[in-house]
């Protein structure tokens, strides 16, 4: 019976168990990974590819993708330090440039849901667009010393709650927001009625374009929140900014167990799989892999735990 | 000191590199590996793979692990620094090495003179053509610091709009992102454009060994067209043996390798303050 | 071909599907397989056919045991299966796809083209269907591409050829031609092992009829000994009295009012009205455009000019969402394609279009969904183990069900069915009517959109008949018979 | 009639009218352009995007994807590089490493077709893997100086026929093999029904799993082809060769026409995209376009190109 159980979780949270496993077997290794330190450590590392991942989870739910979120964290971030370093009051700025990101967002969200075209391309373009334009407002220049002056936005990255860190909470927070979203409202199974079959909740009189727009909206303010984060925690603004990171995304959302083709996965999976990518950065950085190796550890982590999730969920 | 399995936590540093992607960085690494075990330490390398967010996580990763120092060769001027501060407030001496971090409380750093170095380039390049000639600047990752100071110092001599005495004229800019393959590309199509080109001028020497292949290819290598590469790799020394390439401007990375593991060592064993800022002047060479 | 099969077991993850079914098959006969939706035909002739591996029982061909562990070994003994859902590739041409793993090679190993296009062009013929065969699959009608599968088991020269409702998608012409061609190949000894819901058509073609119940034999009777009320109670267990029942009453007011309505290419001035508590029928050949009209009444498809009124008021509708609001709910005919999420529950499909209703404060209530499902499966007497099983592993019929639960949750003014019963069994047939003639006696009003005439004449008040577009004739149910109905719907009539 | 004719070409290559308008701006702008000797250089240059874009294609027709392109290239390049420095004959090492390359890949069409892994995670899992493998093998230093005591190698890159490049004939010669591979074999048919519809497929007896393994085979094959030519143009192995080539592989057959869904496209559509965004790159620098505008410029163009092909193809 309790072994049953026990099996029903696993098969139902496969990753879990790859989670687990990784801590242990880290934790054997180097008994100082699993200090409370470390921990919130690794939460604060995780919290910027979280966000995005979290976003990056609606927009695989209606079987779409979006590349373009490392682009929209650089635009979206050095519009914050530009604006920080004009003079422009934190408490505008930050605001603005989330709202910026919503609007990224919705570019890449009227090409897919209006036009019809292929998310994957639509993406792929506006990612290198959003870079041109990140260079071309900076002129290529680190936006520096942000924080210095800007304390809310240097709380981003620096200030904790009851111990802990901001961006640990700011990241719970928005995972129960966008939980409720998805699991509680008619817009949360409208996103999974569509990568389920679009033709179907299109025909269930569900407004598909609007639901398709609005996960790339919902992407692009992602990505640029992560883009605040990102920039408090480097106090500047780099064009270069995010590179690779909706890779990190995707990768965490799929080992999370939510398919690619659509209609099927939850949130909570996707914080796992963030938290797997977190821990074994973390991890090899506390044993002391060697940097080359550390690159095909991570690789192979990642095939192991999505073959794992898959056996599970058999 | 408790000592633990790994060993990690008797007296190491760590190395944090900005990219081991570039080769050029492998003698910076080198030197600070082999000046740190001489003195008895085990050197922990990080890479940041080019990637200016990497640095502060492992940053704390290296403090979680329990490091005695923190050697650093920053992504760039600020990213770090507040992982930094939190090394410096647990009185972790943290050398910072070819570029600076925005932060109080370092204990040194050495740096190679980039906006030097890309002037010298230019007066070098001067000296060579007095009456001026057509230049190409092929530069690496837009927005990384060398790209800027390289490319800044080199331009205010070369420049006409930024130095009216300059007989030169830009005539063309590309991006090499620092690698072979895109130089390579990129000067293809200026080949393919100019048909007459007195020099070239690339920030890093990895982008100038694929200028010169490019221009091989295109069969113009008998125009003498002048390529100039930064940084004093084996690479381009090999290219100028040949006679394929002209020169490079040479960081001392050996210097400034062994100097920051000299200066660690010296605090933690004696306390001893190094000088808090070594600027290490770059030099012109055709020959190692 | 002889062909035995006897205490077949099969099970899937768990749940037995198949308890010794069994079916025997004499050389030059065409044998019907019947039973009710989720009786385990298809899986059976899946096993027969190496798709599945059998885990107990007996296979025998002429006097051979047989252990098929692919289609490859199936196809070896000259057996082909044309499947119950199409199987064809839209993208690829007509011959791409009936040379499709089987393909003529040349020297080299490089493909024969013309020669195969030689052949599929022969063997089309043989169908009445001279087409192109280098033309894509996706530019031929439903019922061609039904065709084309046909075609592609007359290139095996097959001995037993299996045809799991190949008829769903057929006009009544195209039927008769497919029949002509049964017998023909059952002269030259060809075996069939033929599926259908329609009980006309078994007793029309078939020579001996096996019927299976919860994945076990019940019986095999010859079908000149036997009638349609004895091989109905053989499938459902008890005897179905009355196939169509139907309910009279007065219909109310016009409800929906459609005028001129016009599609470039699809249709073309079609008008009707339909009332409170009315049944319209909607009878034509296949690809005669009702399916079209449909859609662009529920917005689902835009239209070029003509009107349409709800309640002697003009309304826009430009998408399923005002369809809806305007009281409009529709039963689409592609129950696979626009019908239901497979990969979705019960409970998950069925609250589609009303998930509004089940919110409080904006946010949905899962205890709420519950009652209200429990409710529909039981109003329907849907047969499902629970609510949260996935629709795929629902028969037909069921999932049928289900399509229709989740427009009647929406509490609809117009309720529009397109093929209600298509591929449904006779059980479960007669309770959609029941279903639907409950909607009729509330007032709602309802068009039923059917190719099976029987039904049509059965169930509704009025009906109209399309052919190539065009509203050719609205008929009384007492006017109407088959014959006239087919007179208009093939271009007769005045 | 004639009108009609010329709709129906650029209906079914909707590309091409894309083409044929970027070469007419860029002479427009700059007539240096279309001299003999800078398409001679396009060819050079988009052989190599054009061998992964040909292996790619392949891919993409089953609905697959495959990320670690770029990846396999750099490390079969540095093993190319590292047995040449060390003295292997040319003759052995090339072969070699285009077997190796095949190998690489089959490991990727292990994963997806035997373990059914999603294709997106498998090669996002390996490209990391195979990177870091070449880091590992090369300690992350190039192998240098290769093809002055190679001539063969050599002449991958320098060679010419008939007074064409040989990258140029060997992109041409492999795009017609290819093409009667995927137009007029059995293995092609298999690969656009396993896109069209696997299920189908798999009905029709075809070694469903065969054939998707073969993909990646051909994928990594081609990858390592290019590898091989990438090598002989810079004379040398770079460790972090190949970066980001998958996405420009990718946009070529997106653009070119082919379904990221797979069962529909075609390797000419590839070709044409693959020149659309060769021409793009070498014009930008020919008109001397700043960097900074680039990127943004390049974005727009895919994007258009591909609103163009689906405008077309309606
Ligand atoms: N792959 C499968 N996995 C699990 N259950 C299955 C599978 N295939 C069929 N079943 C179940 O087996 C039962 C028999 O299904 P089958 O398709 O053989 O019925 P059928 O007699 O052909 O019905 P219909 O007339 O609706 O086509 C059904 O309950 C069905 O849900
Ligand atoms: N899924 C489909 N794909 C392509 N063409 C189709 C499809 N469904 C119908 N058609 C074609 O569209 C035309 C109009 O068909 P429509 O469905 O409106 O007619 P219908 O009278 O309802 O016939 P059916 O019962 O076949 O749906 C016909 O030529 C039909 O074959
Ligand atoms: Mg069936
Ligand atoms: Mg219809």
């Amino acid at each position: 019976m309790i072994m049953a159980r026990f099996e029903g979780v696993f098969r139902k949270y496969g990753t879990v168990l790859g989670l687990i496993l990784l801590v242990v077997l880290i934790t054997i290794i180097n008994p100082r990974f699993i200090t409370l330190d470390n921990i919130l450590n690794i939460f604060r590392q995780v919290s910027i590819n979280g966000l995005i991942a979290f976003g990056m989870t609606f927009v695989i739910l209606t079987g779409g993708i979006d590349l373009s979120v490392g682009a929209i964290l650089a635009l979206s971030g050095m519009l914050l330090g530009l604006m920080i370093a004009a003079g422009v009051p934190e408490l505008i700025a930050i605001p603005t440039v989330i709202i910026f990101g919503a609007l990224l967002g919705l570019f890449n969200g009227i090409f897919v849901a209006k036009v019809k075209l292929q998310a994957f391309i639509v993406t792929l373009a506006t990612m290198t667009m959003y870079r041109g334009i990140t260079m071309i407002i900076s002129d290529g220049i680190p936006a520096m010393g942000l924080t210095s002056d800007a304390p809310i936005l240097n709380f981003f990255s620096q200030g904790s709650i009851l111990g802990l860190p901001f961006p640990m909470v700011l990241l719970l927070i928005v995972f129960v927001i966008l939980m409720i979203l998805l699991k509680y409202t008619v817009f949360g199974r409208g996103v999974y009625a569509i990568g389920g079959n679009e033709e179907v909740a299109r025909l269930a009189s569900l407004p598909t374009d609007r639901i398709k727009t609005m996960v790339y909206v919902i992407s692009g303010t992602m990505a640029a929140l992560a883009g605040v984060i990102l920039t408090s925690r480097l106090s500047s603004a780099q064009p270069t900014a995010g590179m690779m990171f909706e890779l990190d995304a995707i990768a965490a959302v799929v080992i999370g167990g939510t398919s690619l083709a659509g209609g099927k996965g939850r949130l909570f999976g996707t914080l796992i799989g963030v938290l797997i990518i977190g821990v074994l950065n973390n991890g090899l950085n506390i044993i002391g892999v060697s940097a080359f190796y550390q690159q095909f550890i991570k690789g192979l982590v990642i095939l192991l735990a999505v073959i794992l999730d898959r056996k599970s969920t058999r | 000191n408790d000592d633990e399995a790994s060993g990690a936590d008797g007296d190491s540093i760590a190395l944090l590199m900005a990219d081991l992607g570039n080769p050029f960085f492998h003698v910076l690494r080198d030197a600070v590996v082999e000046r740190g075990e001489e003195l008895g330490y085990e050197v922990l390398v990080y890479d940041g793979q080019n990637d200016a967010s990497r640095q502060p996580s492992q940053v704390e990763d290296a403090l979680q692990k329990g490091v005695s120092a923190i050697i650093i060769n920053p992504a760039d001027e600020s990213s770090s620094a507040n992982a930094l501060k939190e090394a410096i407030d647990k009185g972790i001496p943290v050398v910072t090495v070819d570029r600076a971090v925005d932060v109080d409380g370092v204990l040194s750093y050495l740096v190679t003179d980039n906006l030097k170095g890309g002037e010298l380039v230019g007066k070098w390049l001067e000296g060579q053509l007095p009456d001026g000639g057509k230049v190409i600047h092929m530069e690496g990752v837009m927005g990384t610091a060398p790209q800027r100071e390289r490319g800044g110092g080199f331009l205010s001599v070369i420049d006409p709009n930024e130095n009216s005495e300059s007989k030169f004229e830009i005539i063309g800019t590309a991006v090499g992102d620092f690698s072979m393959a895109p130089a390579e590309a990129a000067m293809s199509d200026l080949l393919a454009r100019h048909d007459e080109i007195d020099a070239v001028f690339a920030q890093n020497d990895t982008m100038a060994v694929g200028i010169a292949r490019a221009i091989e290819t295109a069969g113009r290598q008998d125009e003498g067209i002048i390529i100039i590469g930064f940084d004093g790799a084996k690479e381009a020394y090999d290219l100028i043996e040949k006679g394929e390439m002209n020169v490079t401007a040479v960081q001392d990375f050996d210097f400034i390798g062994s100097e920051a593991v000299n200066f660690v060592d010296e605090y933690l064993k004696n306390g001893t303050e190094p000088e808090d800022f070594v600027l290490v002047d770059v030099y012109m060479s055709d020959s190692k | 071909m002889e062909v035995i099969m006897k205490g077949i077991n099969k099970s899937f993850s768990g749940v037995q599907v198949l308890k010794g079914a069994g079916i025997h098959v004499k050389e030059k006969e065409i044998h019907a397989l019947m039973g009710e939706n989720g009786a385990g035909k298809s899986t059976l002739m899946k096993i027969l056919s190496g798709v599945y591996t059998k885990q107990e029982g007996l296979i025998e061909i002429n006097g051979q045991e047989q252990h098929f562990h692919s289609i490859k070994d199936s196809e070896n003994k000259k057996i082909a299966f044309i499947h119950q859902e199409l199987n064809v590739l839209n993208e690829m041409s007509i011959v791409e796809n009936m040379f499709l793993g089987k393909e003529i090679k040349k020297k080299l190993g490089l493909v024969n083209n013309k020669e195969m296009t030689k052949i599929a062009k022969e063997k089309l013929h043989l169908l009445g269907l001279d087409v192109d065969p280098t033309i894509l699959v996706k530019d031929i009608s439903v019922g061609k591409r039904q065709l084309v599968e046909i075609a592609k088991a007359l290139l095996m020269d097959a001995e037993l050829i299996i045809m799991d409702e190949p008829t769903a998608a057929l006009t009544d012409k195209e039927i008769d031609l497919l029949f002509e061609i049964i017998r023909n190949l059952k002269n030259k000894g060809v075996s069939f092992i033929y599926i259908s819901h329609r009980m006309e058509e078994i007793f029309h073609l078939c020579d001996t009829i096996t019927v299976m119940r919860d994945g076990s034999f019940v019986g095999q009777k010859d079908t000149k000994d036997t009638s349609f009320d004895e091989i109905v109670s053989m499938m459902v267990g008890y005897s179905l009295d009355d196939r169509f029942p139907r309910v009279e009453i007065d219909p109310g007011n016009i409800v929906l009012s459609v005028k001129d309505l016009n599609l470039n290419g699809k249709f073309k001035d079609v008008s009707f009205d339909v009332r409170e508590g009315e049944i319209l029928g909607f009878s034509g050949l296949m690809g005669s455009g009702r399916t079209d009209v449909m859609h662009a009444i529920f917005g689902s498809i835009p239209f070029d000019s003509g009107t349409i009124s709800i309640n002697q008021k003009k309304v826009q509708i430009n998408s399923p969402i005002q369809a809806k609001k305007n009281g409009i709910g529709f039963i689409t005919e592609d129950r696979k394609n626009e019908g239901l999420i497979l990969s979705f529950s019960v409970a998950e499909n069925t609250i589609l279009p009303s998930l509004k209703n089940f919110t409080e404060k904006k946010l949905i209530k899962e205890s709420k969904i519950t009652g209200k499902v429990a409710e529909y499966i039981k109003k329907l007497n849907v047969r499902t183990p629970n609510q949260t099983i996935e629709t795929n592993k629902l028969s037909g019929g069921n999932q049928q069900k289900i399509v229709i639960a989740k427009w009647l949750m929406t509490d609809p003014k117009i309720l529009i069915l397109d093929e209600p019963t298509r591929g449904v069994d006779v059980g479960a047939k007669k309770e959609i009517y029941e279903i639907i003639n409950h909607l009729k006696k509330q007032g709602v009003a309802i068009i039923v959109v059917s190719s099976e005439l029987p039904e049509v004449l059965g169930i509704c008040d009025r009906i109209a008949v399309m052919h190539e577009g065009v509203l050719k004739k609205i008929f009384t149910r007492l006017d109407a018979t088959q014959e006239k109905i087919m007179e208009y719907a093939t271009g007769g009539g005045k």
